[in-house]
């Protein structure tokens, strides 16, 4: 992993970008990460367009300030394509995360010439298969853990499933549907093959998705 | 509450010979009519029992602390203008939490009294006292109205009541004093359902409003007890008369004597006859102007809402 | 540490006084003297005093001690002559004598 | 109301390691120290802290009194009562809170009480808006307060655990303002160390006035009225405390060294030595700018950073003396506040005071950044530097306090 991971998020007021950045934040801290997770903070109420950050690194982040350019970029909510300038900075050797049942190929024409990579999750139907509801931000998490690589898969699960045992501590029953939303999105998360400068750092979710497609 | 009240069998000769709480040597005007309130109040303590006593700003706290001479035998503590309810509702919460962590000992009783004038109180500092009230602390709200900001130098205030020459509702050509009716404030505060207020002012023995503080002290929870207390200099009557000027207030029913226990209304007096309420502002230079001739119809006016209240009270100790 | 205000007064170094200019002792007022503003002077008559002491609550200035159920001679140190006790007064037992001197 | 205090010597804490947002971290100090009252009134974004707290309380955690005022004046009022009654007191707030409290943080301070509150800096209307800077802070500059102020979640936590013993230091007794930056720290998870509880609680200390009002049979009288024969001497006995907090907060800064291992003083230099040009920069903006000097410092640049921690009271000989020792040839002045005063922002006015009052004669540049939350980059931060190196070189003039990231 490169010294430091940059993440921005897009989502609407209430999806729970936010809480997926600070989770994610969580789960590189458990797996013994420097993390920053945090919000552009408005007085935005629920649907209105919110931005939320992760920096992940080996040392100490002191840096302060939003995310301009971005290593990854991860939109919870395609609807946000339309209004929003998502990839904005985003790094030539970076990418793009996107919820939507539709290919990466479909959601290239929407994304104003961006050149670099898509991968695409049905967070929605995932979520709605495993935890009976839509959670986007549940799959969208595991998905950006395989794509920016900061930890690999059984890292992730493992520290997923220790904190939601933590956190349903109560109602263990969601803890199942929960992994399995974050399993099958993690495996799911599918590349535009059209573009073929793949940087080492995504190797694996690469060969995962060949695998796949064959 | 209840239990060996000293009010059941008053004698102005056991109160008296209770240690002063108000020292002399304050520098309150000549015949001040709110420290005579302050001191029966005291008197309502229970020998024994510790006391923190609160105050706004005003006359009563610039000339009793007055650096480095303080009038008062208990703890005191000044503040400032607007925010007496709140400073002793932090210091009634310091008691309970040193209480319960044992670093004051269950024989150390304090009771919680503070003091402001009607600025203080029905007006800068009414948010204060309010919150104060509706959060339940255990103290004693004392207001001493004497319905002007006699400190500055006797401005209305919402206690003031109608057609008052103040300093900054002057008599004059086209003007009559005081446009509006006063703030009846010792309702609004009964309508906080606290466990006890009680409206008294200063009458011949004491005993009503000394009745009165000693069960707004000794009742549990917040209690409110609004006292008029006359001002000579804002009044502009003959200092010696204060007595019977409270006593014409209470016979006109300007200022009836009433308590709201547990949300109970009582009327504690009704004069046999009452008095026409020039009685009562006959005496006083701040309502010279209504008995130049062809004023008549103001009193009318001031009459009459005495009446619509004094009615209003009555009708509410009736329910 | 309590509070002696004998060694505080308007010549003390900023160093003397009080820390926050708190008092840690009771009503020290006692040693500041507001007979002096007396203009009109109360004089009882002791053979006209019945001791109902209706007097001793309506002074503004704790000016009338009462011990033993009687009151006893003017604190003249503090009274500052307003004449409400002997207004008060239903026996005439109190007069208001012109001048600071009883 | 001096303080007997029952410290142990110090033995060093095990660092747990964490991650949490500044607020979490203020109010994970909080539970530790476990107050004795707290009267609070909501105001974003300060408003988690007391949220966190009562939580706290419900959970039997701590057994701190919450007071649920009306309004942050009567907050303050009511933590004036509660300290002068001689319980250990604290408060949160944020922006027009603090603004509403004015009156009253005069009066915590002329009062000696060792009030300490958690500020979450934010801007002050208007217009109305939430996010940082610290106009709220520098508008109760002149207060009497201490103030101290932290580049992230790890200081907020420290300077809140060191505030208590240098507020009730017999030498001091004046309230201390531990502030954070509203949102950019307050909001914003991060890796953190935290101490653990026992040791946290011997470094604060119990808390045992000496006078208080609560002290039965030893009244006490608080707030008098003073004619000017004492008024004067009062406020030159208070500003004389001030001068005294500084070697306490140097003193308490020693004593957390020893437990947590984390070293504090009046400001941090950051590769100040041999520093052409220098930036006196405050809160959460220093690690950015820290982050640039980096970079810089591997292009060559010889650059370097000062951190004010402490502005109340202002360290002015040691920083001028810090200016000095750099050699530097110009200095950044950084304030994330306007002064409205037609010259500079409250920096910008106190540290060309203290260069001239101790003869270092040094070019300075100040800055106005970050008003209102405007964000505040590495880029910026560089701008600045290759600005004050042109203005040293006498290429272009010093410009009169420019603002940062402005749309000119």
């Amino acid at each position: 992993m490169k010294k430091t991971v940059e993440i921005r998020w897009h989502g609407r007021g209430g999806q729970g970008a936010k809480t997926a950045a600070l989770l994610l934040a969580d789960v590189a801290f458990k797996t013994g990460r420097c993390v920053q997770g945090f919000p552009e903070y408005g007085p935005e109420r629920m649907g209105a367009p919110i931005t939320a950050f992760n920096r992940i690194s080996e040392d100490r982040i002191r840096v302060h300030s939003n995310i301009y350019d971005p290593d990854y970029v991860v939109v919870v909510d395609e609807t946000l394509l339309h209004s929003v300038h998502v990839t904005d900075g985003l790094k030539k050797d970076g990418a793009i995360i996107i919820n939507t049942p539709r290919s990466a190929r479909e959601i290239r024409g929407l994304l104003r010439g961006y050149e670099g990579r898509i991968f695409t999750v049905d967070a929605r139907q995932i979520s709605e298969e495993t935890l009976g509801r839509n959670f986007p931000n549940t799959p969208m998490l595991a998905a950006t853990a395989a794509v920016c690589g900061v930890m690999d898969r059984k890292e992730f699960l493992g520290e997923m499933q220790a904190s939601f045992a933590h956190k349903f501590a109560k109602k263990p029953e969601v803890i199942k549907g929960n992994m399995a939303a974050l399993e099958m999105a993690y495996d799911k998360v599918e590349m535009d093959m059209t573009k073929t400068n793949v940087s080492p750092v995504n190797q694996k979710a690469t060969a995962k998705q060949m695998k796949q497609s064959a | 509450m209840g239990l060996n009240m000293e009010t059941k069998n008053y004698s102005l000769k056991t109160m008296m010979e209770k240690p002063e709480r108000l020292a002399p040597g304050h520098r309150m005007c000549a015949g001040c009519g709110a420290t005579i309130g302050v001191r029966a109040v005291l008197r309502g303590l229970h020998e024994g029992d510790h006391a923190v006593i609160g105050n706004a700003t005003g006359c009563l706290e610039v000339s009793s602390y007055m650096y480095p001479y303080s009038a008062w035998e208990d703890s005191y503590i000044h503040n400032a203008f607007e925010n007496a309810g709140a400073t002793l509702s932090g210091v009634e919460t310091a008691y309970k939490v040193l209480k319960k962590k044992g670093r004051l000992g269950e024989k150390d009783q304090f009771k919680f009294i503070t003091f402001g004038g009607d600025g203080g109180t029905y007006d800068i500092g009414f948010q204060s006292l309010s919150g104060a009230m509706e959060r339940g602390h255990d103290m004693v709200y004392v207001c001493y109205d004497n319905g002007a900001y006699m400190n500055t130098g006797i401005q209305r205030s919402s206690a003031t009541p109608m057609f008052a020459d103040t300093t900054t509702t002057p008599s004059g050509k086209v003007s009559n004093g005081k446009v509006q009716y006063r703030k009846d404030l010792s309702s609004i505060i009964a309508e906080h359902y606290v466990p006890y207020v009680a409206q008294s002012t200063l009458t011949r023995d004491f005993k009503d409003l000394h009745r009165k503080a000693e069960t707004a002290i000794y009742t549990e929870g917040p209690a409110f007890l609004n006292m008029m207390t006359p001002c000579p200099r804002g009044w502009r009557y003959e200092t010696s008369e204060i007595m019977e000027i409270c006593r014409l207030a209470v016979e006109t029913c300007y200022w009836p004597l009433f308590e709201v226990v547990e949300g109970k209304w009582i009327l504690n007096y009704e004069p046999k006859h009452k008095l026409p309420i020039e009685e009562f502002l006959k005496p006083q230079g701040r309502f010279k102007h209504l008995f130049k001739p062809g004023n008549e119809e103001l009193i009318a006016l001031f009459q009459k809402e005495v009446d619509k209240r004094w009615e209003d009270l009555q009708y509410r100790c009736a329910r | 540490m309590r509070t002696d205000i004998t060694n505080i007064n308007e010549r003390s170094p900023y160093t003397d006084l009080t820390e926050g200019l708190q008092l840690y002792a009771g009503g020290t007022s006692r040693l500041f003297m507001t007979g002096e503003w007396r203009t009109n002077t109360p004089v009882l008559d002791q053979d006209k005093c019945r001791q109902c002491l209706l007097c001793a609550p309506v002074c503004p200035d704790s000016s009338i001690p009462v011990r033993g159920g009687k009151r006893l001679d003017f604190d003249y140190d503090h009274c500052k002559g307003c004449g409400i006790c002997a207004k008060v007064c239903p026996f005439g037992a109190i007069t208001m004598k012109e001048g600071i001197e009883a | 109301m001096s303080m007997k205090g029952s410290r142990d010597r110090q033995v060093c804490s095990k660092a747990i390691p964490e991650r949490m947002s500044g607020n979490e971290a203020v109010s994970y100090a909080i539970r530790q120290v476990n107050p004795d009252v707290m009267p609070a009134f909501p105001i974003t974004p300060s408003t988690e802290i007391p949220q966190m707290v009562s939580t706290f309380i419900a959970n039997g955690e701590i057994d701190t009194e919450f007071i649920p005022v009306e309004s942050e004046h009567s907050a303050m009022s009511a933590a004036i009562g509660a300290e002068a009654a001689g319980a250990r007191t604290m408060t949160a707030t944020s922006s027009a809170g603090l603004a509403l409290m004015w009156e009253e943080l005069l009066l915590a301070a002329s009062n000696r009480l060792p009030i300490v509150l958690t500020l979450v800096n934010r801007t002050l209307s208007g217009p109305i808006n939430i996010n940082c800077d610290h106009s709220d802070g520098m508008g109760a500059r002149d207060t009497g307060w201490i103030q101290i102020y932290a580049e992230n979640n790890q200081e907020a936590y420290d300077n809140y655990i060191q505030a208590f013993p240098i507020a009730e230091d017999p030498r001091v007794h004046l309230p201390v303002m531990i502030c954070q930056d509203g949102f950019i720290t307050s909001h914003a998870v991060e890796n953190i160390e935290l101490l653990e509880d026992e040791h946290v609680r011997s470094f604060v200390g119990e808390y045992r006035p000496e006078e208080f009002l609560l002290n039965p049979g030893k009244p006490v009288s608080v707030g008098p009225y003073a004619i000017s024969a004492y008024s004067m001497e009062a406020k030159r006995a208070q500003e004389a405390a001030m001068e005294r907090a500084g070697e306490v907060i140097l003193e308490v800064a020693d004593r957390f060294h020893a437990m947590s291992g984390r070293s504090y003083g009046f400001f941090e230099e950051y590769r100040t030595k041999d520093a052409d040009y220098l930036m006196v920069i405050m809160g959460s903006a220093a690690g950015t700018a820290k982050a640039a000097v980096d970079e810089l410092r591997e292009e060559g640049h010889k650059v370097g950073i000062i951190k004010l921690r402490v502005f109340r009271p202002f360290p002015e000989k040691e920083i001028a003396e810090a200016i000095r020792r750099s050699g530097c040839k110009a200095v950044a002045i950084m304030d994330r506040c306007e002064s409205y005063n037609g010259n500079s922002g409250p920096l910008g006015s106190e540290i060309p005071a203290g260069l001239f009052r101790n003869k270092v004669m040094v070019e300075t540049v100040n800055y106005i950044y970050g008003l209102a939350g405007r964000d505040f980059t590495v880029d910026h931060v560089k701008s600045v530097f290759a600005e004050l190196g042109q203005v040293a070189q006498g290429r272009v003039p010093a410009p009169n306090h420019k603002y940062i990231g402005l749309r000119e």
